[in-house]
């Protein structure tokens, strides 16, 4: 594998007083390589957001670092910090708020590049515009000059990814990009992530709580886990042998036609995983390496 | 409770609530009914009747040849209403007081005394600083306050004197509340024979609007109070007991500043042929109908004096220059023009002889409703007349220092009226008090009317006394340094169906007016007669 | 435009605009529609309405309508004005409250929470009172300068719910500066909130300067509605029985009120689409009582 | 056959607007069986809540029912009920949980007030009764009966849920409606739930009438589904036929665009 | 309670700053501060007796800081001086008599409107788009659009001076002792009642428009649907449910209402010559009785305070989500 575009390198995040701190992120370390994408799946509040803000830099790291093309990021002054987000962009998770109602399709495109591509004068821009739509698969002339209202939930979330890809990115963080999106049009967001990341080799983190599509659109995989990754490795390996017993509770929670309800000793699965609660503040256990790009973190005795 | 014997509803005074301070001294927080009512004066002069004395506490007064001093003789057997004595002690005291709590002097009155010696038990003689033939009308101004309660008062400006131990004919207060009190008769008064009142009721009133209405609806007996369109809102309810007479006070008048800052101003201002050009630009007629409901009296006396001191009027006056008193646009303007006050650069303003523009400001100030509507209907024919006026109306503090200084262009200016012609001139024109006293306003000053004001209070010789006002009146109306306008009516209202005796224009006895600057009003409260119950 | 277009469809709104439409015609038009000055005596004091004079005339002998119309100017002058400032202010505070949040946010709220619980009026009275002479221009300064508070508040809410949204995030993550973010991002959000607090300050600042002129704290110079009261109070226009001096500033001024109330109504429905009740409840009422359908 | 606890008739419900009408609803029927656990899809908007709150007749203008439509549950049609039997109607046979359960309570009254509320509403009963009945029921959900002192607040988003079913049983109902139930909730949360009502309708007998639009879940839970598209029915069936032999086309696109977790991954190109 | 303690500090906060503010506002204006506080009572004295005058009233030559210390001790003694025009009455005492009158029309007539409006606000927002709304939208659009002068203007006007059924000023007949009895107590509310109908017609509307935009926000909550599923009554779930959950930003709207409230009540004070607080000021304020207008703005800031103190305790009662916070 390429050397990593990104990395985080045991970064925690802790919020909240000092008598009662919520651990949101505890010595999480993943590294993102162009071409590649990899999922963050795990359940809610585990810090899947989390880590995407320390990514964004929204969040400094309370502890570790931030290695960005192989050299830790520092502390950001503006210039710095307009550079990195040149390169790395996020696509939020609702396409209803992430698109200013009061701007033009025209307006939320045309900034970015104003910004990040300051050499462009007023045509090469419209041309840049008229590139990025149809690069996601949108009529250009149809959709510049209306407002996001106008839009359907799928153009929006469209939108959103060329918004991000107009800033010419090397890493895109999306956040649950299409919790919010109708079944049918889900899909086709997926497809075209899916398209971008292999033509513009793009790092792709994609963060969901919904394994089946991490499945359809990641190379690798992370579970979550009460801010620590508790598993990851290539999806195939995980999800047909998943280790720790968070990532087959989860696995088994998942909605599967082909099984019915009853086929599963869920509640049996769901008392070990209260015991792991428990022990959720336990110290760092070592990792076990269970196979070729499979690793997890097994429960401490 | 109700009060037993004959009670006299009257209002002398507006406010929100009514605070327990009978202290005599404090003009601007004791009860209005404190002076006179409570502590009576020595002596009550009539000003209606030329300053006739009516001997009250005194029974004569005498001033010396040289008139530097004058001894007031008491009445035999005064006591105060705690059943003391009354006599020379208590007057020498008072002016002792007064000297060393210089607050207390609300009249000035210090000022003027050398010392206050008791001759006898009766008898006060009173040493001046100068001679002064009118320091009677002054001295009677203060309140003789009893000694065996004043002497041990810690702080006699802060003392609220809440039960009072007076020489009048009120002094008992019955009953107090924020809203109403009550003022009974002295057990001890020396003249309780001709006093019928037994009880003085004063309830809280704020405003004139709800004096007009507890007129309107006969509850009182008198008051003093502006009334819109008085016929119709107060004599129309009960045209028989509804009465009203209103008597000619404070003068009015316009006042330029020989000494404002904008020197075109004091160009014109400096000219006299100027001031009486804008004199008669100025229709008192409807300033008096419009602004004043009719109730003032335009004064028309280019010697400023009036109807106030007909008594002391110099008709020679009038017949030389009161053409320059009167309203008239016409001869107004033509003065104008022939002083050489046209529009030299074309603005539409008249500017002065040498071209230098005219821009005056009409002070008046702030919240003095009648004056800025007096203001406003002078300024109409001004402008007219085509000069350069705009009104500025500002905070009455600001307008009371900037006077007081000279500093402004015109205004309205007002002076009490006083028992003697001698006083609005001397307050008015003094070179010593520019500066000091806001009514200097004009700093107008002319060193023969100061000598004839100087004699004047030098002498005892009263056909002396006449040629030399006479001719002081004559300088003032040749030179007309303000411009009279109107007197202010001082209003007075009765209701004759519970007590008669009233005085009113069929009898003008003396000023009836029941404000706490009228001292006869003590002699308006002693006539006062009940109606026999039917 | 939106909002115009919104606004244009709205009863409400409609005729809140048709009164303050014919307000203003008659503040720019007053000299047209009067022969007579307002300030010169055209009559005798205290005449009743009549045909030479519509609504009679003041204790002075001025024309009440000719002093009705040209009122108009300035209530509307210090309306607008002190509205404008108001808002503005309130906005500017709140926007910035808002997006910076820490210590920027704590100062502006605390100056803001101060000064709404400074007794609004009184304070302006003794403003006033301390100045002296207060024209309308002093009039609408010191309202504008006491009388933010309430904008700050409702504009920094709105900010901080809006600062939430992702849209916003989205614009910091593409590295836009935080006063664009402020004016294009959050701003154009806030539109009709501004709206709202734009014309309560418009009926607070008329109704104020009304009322600290009819307090006799006004320029008595002015030609305007507060001091036409005050002059009609001082003449004891009640007790004399000149109601037309009295009442013709009144009803103008709650004329105005309820133009600039039902403009604000309407754009509060606007705003929020939940208290919009437009004909399809009408028709619906209808088609229950045709029994077409129930619920 | 024994009469289906829900039977919707010809359901026609529009949304008056000031010129036109939203057709929300066309013609929709379905039966439901006693203790059937009956589930129905579609995407957002196409009508299913509308469903859902006609069958307690909960909504309020501009929505209209359309004359014509019938709603009969156990054979009684209750759109001729009067306001009255309405209110008795509501809960002791129809109990309804809503959208999201951090909503559904009220923020201001604790457990036990909005039990007591119910309970009270439905027949005079005191309070010691009332708080013993409530224990009850939240032992059923295996919720501490502390908690009844407790403000929605204080309680976790799984365990208002649970606390909302409980208060949903509270009157035995012959049917439940759980409209999009566990949407804001972790897909582990929302299999407990779904597991617990699983458990609690065979023993209490009751249906369930099962809205969502994750028809993955739908088919692992319901025993017959009902798929809508634009406010119409398209196509009724038992849970795994619908998976299996999906007749509609549109239920065949959405059963392709649905990325599976085991097996063959198959790229669909679905329109946006 | 860290809530409750917050606020307690803010509030304290709030009130050196009004103190201060009064402290500099006479000596931040131009002009000497002394020559017009004692304008209008001094215009008749002379020199010599203003000085002696000054002197009592504490106006010495220190250096500010010494008189701004000595100023606030004496403000947080709770005294604030003597009247000049009711020399010598304490501030504090005339302010006290005041006082009783403005809570008691103030608070009654918030007390009335509040409930009033709320309850048509609730009405209007139940019967959203009917005929009863429409009226109590526009009754309630109409009433709060109106000044409190015209109003106070109107009713005097109708009910005072034309119709003579109401008395036009005063607080009860003077000629009442001040009593528990029958005669004095029918008196103060016969002098009440056209002040207090001009504060509640100018009050009522804001409130019901507050509450009906509450209400038809709240309406749409899964709760209230789900109290209305329950089979509760209408009224119950109007009531306690809607009312009860969209009452809690009306209380806090409540607060900041109580500024206009005040200054509502100063101007109906001083039309109905009400000797309440607005009227003291008002009337302070013609007569340039600066300790009064000190002491009063002072008082109001604290009565706000006060108010606003309540209504966050209010707040904390009405939710539970604030008790532990
Ligand atoms: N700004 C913050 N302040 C305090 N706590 C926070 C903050 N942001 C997140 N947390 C806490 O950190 C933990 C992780 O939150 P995070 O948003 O990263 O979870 P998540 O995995 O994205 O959940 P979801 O799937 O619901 O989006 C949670 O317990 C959350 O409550
Ligand atoms: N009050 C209303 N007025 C007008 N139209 C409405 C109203 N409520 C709902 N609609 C419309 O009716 C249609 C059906 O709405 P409904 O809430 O039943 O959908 P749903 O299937 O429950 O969707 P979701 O999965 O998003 O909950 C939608 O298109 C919606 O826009
Ligand atoms: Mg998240
Ligand atoms: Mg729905
Ligand atoms: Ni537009």
């Amino acid at each position: 594998m390429s050397d990593p575009i990104l990395a985080l390198d045991n970064v925690s995040k802790v919020f909240g007083r000092a008598d009662k701190p919520v651990y949101a992120a505890r010595s999480v370390s993943f590294a993102l390589h162009r071409g590649r994408t990899l999922a963050l799946v795990g359940e809610s509040g585990s810090g899947k957001t989390t880590a995407a803000r320390l990514i964004m830099r929204e969040y400094t790291p309370d502890e570790g670092r931030l290695m960005f093309r192989g050299a830790p990021l520092g502390k950001a002054d503006a210039r710095a910090l307009r550079d990195y987000r040149s390169s790395v962009q996020m696509v939020f998770q609702d396409p209803f708020a992430s698109l200013n109602p009061t701007h033009t399709i025209r307006y939320h495109l045309e900034r970015p590049l104003k910004l990040h591509q300051k050499g462009l004068n007023s045509a090469q821009r419209q041309t840049a515009i008229v590139d990025l739509l149809e690069r996601v698969k949108l009529d250009p002339k149809l959709i510049m000059p209306k407002f996001p209202h106008e839009l359907s939930g799928g153009q929006r979330q469209r939108i959103s990814i060329a918004r991000a890809l107009a800033v010419n990115p090397q890493v895109i963080v999306a956040d649950e990009p299409t919790s919010m999106l109708d079944v049918s049009v889900r899909q086709g967001i997926l497809n075209l992530l899916n398209d971008m990341k292999a033509e513009l080799k793009l790092a792709l983190l994609y963060i969901t709580h919904d394994i089946a599509t991490a499945r359809y659109v990641a190379d690798d995989i992370m579970v979550m886990y009460a801010g620590q990754i508790v598993e990851w490795g290539a999806v195939d390996k995980v999800l047909d042998d998943p280790r720790h017993p968070y990532t087959r509770l989860l696995l088994s929670a998942v909605p599967d036609p082909d099984r019915r309800f009853d086929d599963v000793r869920f509640a049996d699965e769901l008392g070990r995983i209260e015991e792991i609660r428990k022990q959720a503040a336990l110290p760092q256990p070592s990792i076990t390496e269970v196979g070729e790009n499979h690793f997890f973190r097994p429960i401490p005795a | 409770q109700e009060t037993s014997g004959n009670v006299l509803t009257l209002v002398s005074e507006q406010t929100t609530t009514f605070v327990r301070n009978f202290n005599p001294f404090g003009q601007t927080s004791a009860r209005y009914t404190t002076l006179d009512f409570m502590y009576e004066p020595l002596v009550v002069f009539n000003r209606l009747k030329g300053n006739e004395p009516n001997y009250r506490l005194a029974e004569s007064y005498e001033l010396a040849d040289d008139l530097m001093s004058i001894t007031f003789v008491l009445r035999e057997g005064l006591k105060w209403s705690d059943g003391e004595d009354l006599n020379a002690d208590d007057v020498v005291f008072t002016y002792d007081y007064i000297a060393k709590n210089p607050a207390l002097d609300f009249i000035s009155v210090s000022a003027l005394l050398d010392s206050v010696e008791k001759v006898d038990d009766r008898t006060v003689t009173f040493h001046l600083k100068e001679a002064n033939s009118l320091i009677a009308n002054t001295i009677v101004g203060m309140p003789i306050v009893p000694e065996h309660v004043w002497a041990d008062v810690a702080d006699p400006v802060t003392f609220a004197n809440e039960n009072p131990v007076g020489s009048g004919p009120m002094t008992e207060i019955t009953r107090f509340t924020p809203q109403v009190y009550e003022q009974c008769r002295n057990p001890h008064y020396w003249d309780a024979e001709n006093l019928k009142v037994d009880c003085l009721r004063m309830p809280q009133l704020a405003d004139n609007p709800q004096v007009l209405s507890a007129l309107a609806d006969g509850s009182l007996d008198w008051a003093t109070s502006f009334i819109p369109d008085i016929d119709n809102t107060f004599v129309a309810k009960d045209p028989e007991h509804h009465k009203y007479w209103f008597t000619p006070s404070s003068l009015v008048s316009l006042q330029l500043s020989m000494i404002t800052p904008d020197e075109n101003n004091r160009k014109a201002f400096t000219d006299v042929n100027f001031r009486r050009a804008l004199s008669m630009l100025i229709d008192r007629q409807t300033i008096v109908d419009i602004a004043g409901y009719g109730y003032p009296l335009v004064n028309d006396d280019p010697a400023a004096l009036g109807e106030l001191y007909a008594s002391f009027a110099n008709p020679e006056a009038k017949a030389q220059f009161g053409q320059y008193a009167s309203f008239d646009l016409e001869a107004g303007m033509a003065a104008l023009d022939e002083a050489g006050y046209v529009d030299a650069d074309g603005d539409g303003f008249r500017d002065n002889p040498d071209g230098t523009p005219i821009v005056i400001d009409f002070m008046v100030p702030n919240g003095w409703t009648d004056w800025i509507d007096a203001v406003q209907i002078a300024m109409e024919t001004l402008t007219e007349a085509g000069l350069n006026i705009s009104m500025s109306t500002p905070e009455a503090a600001v307008w009371t220092s900037s006077l007081i200084a000279g500093e402004y262009s015109m205004t309205l200016n007002a002076l009490a009226s006083a028992a003697d012609p001698y006083f609005p001139y001397i307050r008015s024109f003094n070179p010593n008090d520019f500066g000091k006293s806001r009514f200097t306003a004009p700093h107008w000053e002319n060193a023969e009317l100061s000598e004839l004001l100087a004699q004047y209070t030098q002498t005892k010789d009263a056909a002396e006394a006449k040629t030399i006002m006479d001719q002081a009146q004559l300088i003032v109306a040749e030179n007309l340094p303000i411009i009279p306008i109107y007197n202010s009516p001082s209003f007075y209202q009765y209701n004759t169906s519970r007590f008669t005796g009233w005085a009113d224009a069929e009898n003008p006895k003396y000023s009836p007016v029941v404000s706490n600057a009228n001292p006869a009003r003590l002699l308006q409260l002693l006539d006062l007669d009940p109606v026999a119950a039917e | 435009m939106k909002l115009l277009s919104q606004l244009l469809h709205n009863k409400k709104a409609l005729v809140g605009l048709i009164i303050l439409t014919i307000i203003v015609l008659v503040a720019i038009f007053a000299p047209l529609l009067t022969e007579y000055s307002p300030t010169r005596r055209v009559g005798r004091p205290h005449q009743a309405p009549s045909w030479d004079h519509w609504l009679g005339t003041t204790r002075l002998g001025h024309d009440v309508f000719s002093r009705l119309v040209h009122g108009a100017r300035v209530s509307l002058a210090v309306g607008f004005g002190a509205g404008l400032m108001i808002t503005v202010i309130g906005t500017v505070l709140g926007v910035i409250a808002g997006y910076k949040g820490g210590v920027v946010d704590e100062v502006i709220n605390f100056f803001t929470n101060m000064v709404l619980v400074v007794p609004n009026l009184p304070l302006l009275l003794v403003l006033a009172a301390f100045i002296g002479q207060a024209s309308p221009l002093v009039i609408a300064i010191i309202l504008g300068l006491t009388s933010w508070a309430w904008g700050v508040r409702v504009t920094r809410s709105e900010t901080l719910s809006i600062r939430q949204r992702d849209f916003v995030k989205s614009a910091e993550m593409l590295g836009e500066p935080a006063w664009r973010i402020m004016l294009f991002e959050i701003f154009p959000n806030l539109i009709s909130i501004v709206g709202i607090n734009f014309i309560g300050s418009v009926i607070f600042a008329v109704i104020t300067e009304a009322t600290l002129e009819f307090l006799g704290l006004g320029d008595p110079n002015t030609v305007s509605w507060g001091i036409m009261l005050y002059n009609a109070q001082n003449a004891a226009a009640l007790s004399v029985g000149a109601w037309w001096d009295i009442l013709a500033p009144c009803f103008a001024l709650a004329f105005l009120g309820l133009g600039l109330a039902l403009l604000n109504f309407a754009i509060d429905e606007i705003a929020n689409p939940r208290l919009r009740t437009g004909g399809m409840l009408n028709r619906w009422t209808r088609m229950v009582r045709i029994g077409e359908g129930k619920l | 056959m024994t009469t289906p606890v829900l039977s919707v008739r010809n359901l026609n419900i529009d949304y008056v607007g000031a010129e036109t009408d939203f057709h929300a609803v066309k013609d929709v029927s379905f039966d439901i069986a006693p203790g059937e656990f009956f589930g129905l899809a579609g995407e957002s908007g196409c009508g299913k809540s509308t469903i859902a709150f006609a069958v307690s007749r909960l909504h309020r203008p501009p929505a209209l029912i359309r004359t014509g439509s019938e709603i009969l549950v156990e054979g009684r049609n209750v759109l001729e009920l009067s306001d009255d039997e309405l209110r008795k109607f509501r809960w002791r046979e129809v109990a309804m949980v809503f959208q999201s359960a951090m909503n559904s309570l009220n923020p201001v009254l604790t457990i036990e007030a909005q039990f007591y509320d119910v309970l009270r509403a439905h027949g005079p009963i005191g309070r010691a009764e009332a708080r013993a009945r409530a224990t009850e029921l939240l032992k059923l959900v295996d919720i501490a009966p502390e908690r009844l002192d407790s403000y929605p607040h204080q309680c976790s988003g799984g365990m208002r849920q649970r606390i909302v079913i409980a208060i949903c049983l509270a009157l035995n109902p012959k049917l439940l409606i759980m409209d999009e139930p566990t949407t804001a909730l972790d897909v582990v949360v929302q299999r407990e739930i779904l597991q617990r009502i699983d458990v609690l309708r065979k023993k209490l007998g009751f249906a369930v009438l099962f809205i969502t639009h994750d028809l993955g879940l739908m088919v692992q839970v319901c025993d017959r589904i009902g798929i809508m598209l634009e406010g119409e029915l398209v196509e009724v069936n038992e849970a795994q036929t619908i998976y299996r032999q999906p007749q509609h086309p549109y239920t065949r696109k959405l059963w392709a665009s649905m990325p599976k977790l085991r097996g063959e991954q198959t790229r669909v190109e679905a329109s946006s | 309670m860290a809530f409750l303690l917050r606020r307690l500090a803010f509030y304290l906060a709030a009130f050196l700053v009004a103190a201060t503010i009064n402290f500099f506002l006479p000596r931040l204006m131009p002009g000497d501060p002394i020559q017009i506080m004692f304008a209008s009572a001094g215009s008749e004295l002379s020199l010599e007796n203003l000085n002696a005058l000054k002197l009592t009233f504490g106006f010495i030559d220190a250096p500010l800081h010494e008189q701004y210390f000595a100023y606030l001790k004496s403000v947080f003694t709770g005294d604030l001086g003597r009247s000049i025009k009711f020399f010598p009455l304490p501030v504090t005492e005339l302010l006290g008599r005041a006082l009783i009158w403005t809570l008691g029309l103030m608070g009654i007539a918030t007390v009335i409107s509040f409930t009033l409006g709320s309850l048509l606000g609730v009405f209007a927002a139940w019967r959203r788009g009917r005929l009863v709304d429409s009226v109590i939208s526009l009754g309630a659009i109409f009433s709060s659009s109106v000044p409190a002068v015209v109003v106070s203007l109107i009713m005097l006007f109708v009910f005072g001076y034309t119709l003579r059924w109401f008395p036009n000023g005063y607080a009860a007949n003077p000629l009442i002792d001040p009593a528990w009895n029958w005669q004095y107590i029918s008196s103060v509310i016969y002098h009440g009642t056209l002040p207090l109908l001009t504060l509640v017609f100018v009050l009522t509307g804001g409130f019901a428009v507050t509450m009906r935009n509450n209400m038809i926000n709240l309406l749409g909550e899964d709760y209230i649907v789900m109290a209305r599923a329950k089979g509760l009554s209408d009224n119950n779930v109007m009531l306690w449910y809607a009312a009860r959950n969209a009452l809690l930003p009306t209380v806090s709207s409540l607060a900041i209402a109580i500024g206009t409230i005040l200054g509502g009540s100063l101007v109906t004070e001083v039309v109905f010559n009400y000797p309440g607080l607005g009227n003291t000021l008002y009337q302070a304020i013609i007569a340039r009785d600066y300790p009064v207008i000190q002491g009063q703005l002072l008082i109001m800031t604290a009565a706000m305070l006060v108010s606003n103190f309540v209504v966050d305790l209010s707040y904390v009662l009405l939710d539970p989500r604030l008790k532990k916070a």
